[in-house]
């Protein structure tokens, strides 16, 4: 199937639980597997609670905004802010770093959206914000859940 | 409980949450069953057919279920 | 609180539950009623299966727009297409007419939501597209859900 969305929202933090509710309904027709449901969903958590928090400090008037593309079974999606940028993307990506330790930030973000992802990049540019990327293909939908 | 109603607060499902919370217990149980039986994992189509609930049901259930425990034997397995 | 977002997708009948969805989403951190839940849905549901079908013919690919505030316990709303329009608004308002009838419409949709929201309105240009705005209020959050 071909689909394609477009969600923006503010920065605070009750819109996680919307990007994920959202991004969730979006996939359905794909019959996805509950496993692959949580993990698509878990990187969505990820990359908006990063936006929210890190991009925009849940400023409340700032703009998060997600893009999202079935093709066949592929889906591809950005999550967008144009908030505070990455200072060095390469450390930020590595396990366990984080600038926030003071809020009880595990640093595992990047690391657990790569791992749930086939593919994820991430462009950032200080002070104007930053794209994270990526692509996960879930199992063909088959014939018995096709007819239901 | 304090925690639990206030892990599905967040969630923002509160006057739906023992009945969610229910239901995800069951998903759990039904996807266990049947990965017993098949060998692999059911698509939420088969899963909301064995419970006999609707797909947006299954949706609403299965983020109660988020859980960051299962998330890190995930990772680390 | 304050909230805001906005939603779009590309018109296909799956997208109908997507918008559902989310909405709720959007809305649960009023902590309504599942009467009220029911009530908003249906609106937002009504609203967007006729962007769908009557704006746009299910063409897959013209937008569906969204747009969503919460000040307090309202919620105001803007479902918007660029499709066909509708040629006499007052007419399609009332109760059971359709111009498809051979399509199982009950033509009650514009009814359902005047009666479930707090004021409705609508506007539309022949080839242009239409807009329809609703305002709910929800009851009060209470103290005592605030604090569970
Ligand atoms: N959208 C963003 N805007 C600004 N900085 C970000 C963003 N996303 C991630 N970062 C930076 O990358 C670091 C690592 O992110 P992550 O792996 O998710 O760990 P954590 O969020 O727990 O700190 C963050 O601490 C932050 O400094
Ligand atoms: N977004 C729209 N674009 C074009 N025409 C519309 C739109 N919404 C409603 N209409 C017209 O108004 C009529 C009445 O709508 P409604 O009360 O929802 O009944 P129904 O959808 O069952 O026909 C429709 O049959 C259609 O002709
Ligand atoms: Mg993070
Ligand atoms: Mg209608």
């Amino acid at each position: 199937m071909k689909n394609e969305m477009t969600l923006s929202f503010v920065a605070i933090e009750e819109n996680e639980a919307l990007a994920r509710m959202a991004m969730t309904c979006f996939i359905t027709p794909l019959d996805p597997t509950i496993e692959e449901i949580s993990e698509f969903k878990t990187i969505v958590s990820e990359a908006v609670t990063n936006a929210i928090i890190h991009g925009y400090e849940c400023d409340g008037k700032s703009q998060v905004t997600l893009h999202a593309v079935i093709d066949d079974n592929k889906v591809s999606m950005t999550i967008s802010d144009e908030g505070a940028g990455i200072f060095d993307i390469e450390q930020a990506m590595e396990p366990m770093f984080t600038t926030r330790p003071f809020m009880e930030r595990s640093g595992m973000g990047f690391t657990i959206m790569e791992s749930f992802s086939d593919r994820l990049s991430v462009e950032s540019v200080i002070g104007r914000g930053t794209v994270v990327k990526f692509e996960k293909t879930f199992s063909p939908v088959t014939e018995t859940s096709r007819m239901r | 409980v304090g925690e639990i109603q206030r892990f599905l607060r967040d969630d923002g499902m509160v006057k739906v949450s023992r009945s969610i919370r229910e239901l995800s217990f069951k998903i759990r149980h039904a996807t266990d069953d049947y990965i017993k039986k098949h060998g692999k994992s059911p698509s939420i189509s088969e899963v909301a057919a064995v419970l006999e609930v609707t797909v947006d049901e299954i949706i609403l259930a299965s983020d109660a279920l988020r859980d960051p425990a299962s998330l890190h034997e995930k990772l680390y397995e």
